[in-house]
């Protein structure tokens, strides 16, 4: 029952958050985490001036999904590029990976922890030099995902 | 001496230690979860470093990432706080095997007080009084039938890992003890992942009279006087105040030297607390000892005139506290509110949400430690406290009214949001509080008649 | 069965928690967890009742004058009706007045204060009963003006 | 004893006064000009009444209008707060026609008061140290020139009607005399009705210390320490503290013995300030007495936790203090800073408005009062200050950074809105207020560099 209460919790802030946090109009979210599964659908409306449009016109381009997703720290510890010092990065921008493949390390607590990506398709960014620090959840890596 | 110090905590205390940093010229780091991203620490540290999500057994109880956030950011020191990590012995090893100074005091002291069966011998072979009970704990039933009998019911069954009100049981009887035994041991082993437990002869009306003491590495210790915290609902305190009224400056100074006894018994450094029960008699006896500033530390500051959180700081880099015995007198009343966002109405539900309309009060001797501000959100993942108000005044009449003037001001608005205001007006009003005649059981005895 | 009620509860408080944190007119909600499974769809409308629409018909009869003005207390004091105790009141509702015509008293520090009125027209109420206490601007009497 | 008190003021003092009779258990009337409608007092008090228009004239200082809401409200006394009222004997007199408590001294002693030369001479009679100056007014310019050679230039002219620095003119030599004394006589009959002006020798760099006193209907007569006011800007203090630093016990004590003597020597009762200059050598003189609370009162009850409204209705309702002058001892420091709504880099301009973020500082020993909260309006028609704060530590080291730490937290944001506490941050933590070494001159001298 805890469990089920942390769960759903969780699901909704984390659907608040998104919606919150992308800007423009979204017409439905559908999140889905084991047996947990949320849909919302807002009203699609020529009456949209009803709905509070703060900032409608700043960033027009974003209602457009342009493919890019990201790849964040799993933890907070000092990032590496490359498997150990002087080797090849895993990855630099203009590279495809695939689902699953290594982008980068963080080091935490003297342990090597490898960071893959959610996602195939080609890498735009690599966000944070080698050896910085990065917190929880920060972007080290953008990739545009392929079309499904 | 300590240039830059991560505070593993949030909310009020993560501010407050902030606050006396700030002072003392010494630069934060505030660690955050996703739900306290945008928090009042957050924006006021000189640093912080989100290291989790909202549920604190991955981001406020998750020592990597804030072992990781203090090297990565250059603090040389971590303060727990109270609650999460802070008495947690071996996050302390953990601070030590980094290079980082834990303000609080030393792991094995730590693991030692985390055993209240070991602390309740070591306190009573240096000369305190503790109840009739076990010696150590009492692996089996039927050894918890022969002490029972010995000490006379009814009996406390305690938890060893327990503390803080949690993990107790009374029996009224033999009859009843073989069920609270199995239970007590049953919820030990579940929540601590300890089942062993110890007995006490059961106190039934009691005053709760706790001692502030602060260690340095030299060996020194420091009493700071006391604080009643007698208004509890199921050992949640409400209302704290200092000095305990009521008390002789004989027995005052006799809790104080017992306090003072007792944390050099179990080798303490940093500023803790010795918890005691206040029988009818006047008699005093032990029940346990706190390592680490406790939530109501304030209104030992508000009397005293000493800043806990900088003599923490202070002895953690091994000076000496910036006060000696005799500068310590207290000087009037000082009483703290808690103000939690829950429905005393709805068996005390937490109330999280939006705070649309947060206004504290303000004037004369009127203290507000919060770690929010208006249109801020309360989150559902942790405890419901959003503020502590501690007022002092030279009598403790007029704390009473001070404090009831200041909970009147202190404007608290949500959505379906509600606060333990009105209730605590209701109590601290009450004639039994004014003549100081309430004990533990007062609230729990209050509250049908409050609330209806 | 109490699983199931718990379960089902905390469903809706989730849902309604979700759709008070979310920006804009919702359409639909559908949360599943488990077995439970809640949806909920909103009337589209061409009528507004989904936007909120803050202060657009709070006052609108404000627009219209009435014609109804009144004369305040130009102090603080002691109202009074009459010139004196037991003698006929200056003005009752439906009496007629003349700009400049004394409408009650306002005594303040024992000096008798005659208060005229502004307006010419017809006393539509006398607000303040005698020998109360009025204060600064409180209104003593509600004229409806003549047209001009 | 006092059982309704209509409070002839506004803003923080209105508020602080309303405060403290809620805590005696007293009932409140607030006044109000249209102005301040949607004022906190307003709100707070037990009853408000709309007393006029915003112009000062025909609100806080309209008499009648004040006087008739005490009376129609059942009010038994009046507290006349600082400025406004104040100090008009005539208010005070017409309060005692009216069976109303004037919470002040009585009318005779104001008038007495507000006669400067007539005190001066009062003073000296009771031995304290005055600068060499006329014996009472000086009604020609020929007298004046005989006076100003036998006591040597430069010389001050001040109005006898004047105080808190308005109506001072300063002549450097003979030549200087007559346009200075002109120019300052005429200011006198202008702004206070009264162009008598008498004459002093002028004291270049000094501290500006004033002593608290408190006294009863009975003759005794008590001084609760003394303030330093000395950073001002034109004669406006900006930040006081208490005790003031670098006076030896023995001009301390020496300070509030003069204290007393002359609030003895005028017959004053109730709380009011004696002002004298401190010169370099370490000399006080006797400079003026104010018939009021002042809007510094604050530092001298952090330091001597003692409530000085409390008192002065204590006294007005013929008790005595709750204290004895032995209880008074002093603790630590405590410093306020005036935080208002001007523009220091537009010739201090104000900046009325609405106050669109309005968050006060917290923590511990950190004091706010205000008259506003987030989202009020700063109405143009009065004085430009939006909040007093005052911290306490156990030292000045400490409080200064208490403070500069408490006013980094105080957030106001509004339309074209500035405030003053950049410029007190940079006072405030200056090399020359931290050695204690800046007189009144500081901030005029430091001013240029620290807008620039």
């Amino acid at each position: 029952m805890t469990d089920l209460v942390a769960e759903l919790r969780l699901l909704r802030e984390e659907v608040s958050s998104l919606v919150k946090t992308i800007p423009g109009p979204v017409a439905s979210v559908s999140l889905r985490v084991g047996d947990c599964a949320l849909e919302i659908a807002w009203e699609r409306s020529g009456t949209a001036a009803a709905a509070p449009r703060p900032e409608t016109r700043d960033e027009p381009d974003d209602l457009i999904d342009d493919g890019v997703r990201t790849v964040v720290a799993p933890l907070v510890g000092t990032f590496y590029v490359a498997p150990e010092p002087g080797a090849a990065p895993f990855v630099r921008p203009g590279d495809r990976v695939e689902a699953g493949q290594a982008v980068g390390i963080v080091e935490a607590m003297k342990l090597m922890n490898q960071v893959a990506s959610e996602w195939s398709g080609e890498v735009v960014e690599v966000a944070v030099a080698d050896g910085q620090p990065v917190e929880f959840e920060q972007v080290l890596v953008r990739v545009k995902a392929d079309q499904s | 001496m300590i240039g830059k110090v991560l505070i593993a905590n949030r909310g009020e205390i993560a501010l407050r230690i902030a606050r006396t940093c700030r002072e003392m010229g010494i630069g934060t780091v505030a660690v955050y979860s996703t739900a306290d991203r945008d928090s009042r620490v957050v924006a006021y540290a000189d640093e912080a470093v989100h290291i989790g999500p909202p549920h604190p057994r991955r981001s406020y109880l998750y020592m990597p990432n804030i072992i990781e956030a203090a090297l990565r950011r250059g603090a040389d020191a971590v303060h727990p706080g109270y609650g999460f990590l802070s008495e947690d012995p071996d996050f302390a090893e953990v601070c030590a095997e980094n290079g980082l100074v834990f303000i609080g005091p030393r792991p094995d002291v730590m693991r030692r007080l985390a055993d209240k069966a070991e602390v309740r011998a070591r306190m009573a072979a240096a000369g305190l009084p503790v109840l009739p009970g076990s010696e150590g704990s009492v692996p089996t039933l039927a050894e918890a039938e022969d002490v029972a009998a010995a000490i006379g019911y009814p009996v406390v069954v305690k938890a060893v890992a327990g503390g803080g009100g949690r993990g107790i049981g009374v029996a009224a009887d033999r009859a009843e003890l073989p069920e609270v035994y199995r239970r007590t041991s049953a919820y030990a082993r579940a929540v601590f992942g300890n089942g062993a437990v110890y007995l006490e002869r059961y106190l039934p009306v009691t005053r709760h009279v706790e001692v502030q003491v602060l260690c340095d590495q030299a060996g020194n210790a420091f009493h700071l006087g006391e604080r009643d915290c007698s208004l509890q609902r199921r050992n949640q305190k409400l209302v704290e105040e200092s000095p305990s009224p009521g008390l002789s400056e004989a027995q005052r100074r006799r809790l104080g030297e017992y306090a003072v006894a007792g944390a050099r018994a179990v080798g303490y450094t940093g500023a803790g607390t010795m918890e005691f029960l206040l029988d009818p008699a006047g008699d005093v006896t032990f029940m346990e000892m706190n390592a680490r500033i406790q939530v109501e530390h304030p209104v030992t500051e508000m009397v005293m005139g000493i800043d806990l959180i900088r003599e923490q700081i202070r002895v953690a880099s091994g000076l000496s506290p910036s006060f000696t015995q005799s500068d310590i007198r207290p000087h009037g009343t000082a009483i703290e509110c808690r103000i939690n966002a829950e429905d005393p109405r709805a068996a005390f539900r937490p109330t999280p949400g939006r705070l649309k309309v947060f206004q504290p009060p303000g004037g004369p001797w009127t203290r507000v430690d919060s770690g929010f501000a208006e249109g801020d959100e309360v989150p559902p993942y942790y405890d419901s406290m959003i503020a502590k108000l501690i007022v002092w005044a030279p009598d403790r009449d007029q704390a009473i009214a001070r404090a009831d003037r200041a909970l009147a001001e202190f404007a608290v608005e949500g959505a379906g949001m509600e606060t333990t205001i009105p209730l605590l007006r209701s109590l601290i009003t009450h004639p039994s509080f004014a003549r100081a005649e309430h004990t533990t059981r007062f609230v729990d005895e209050f509250l049908p008649t409050a609330l209806s």
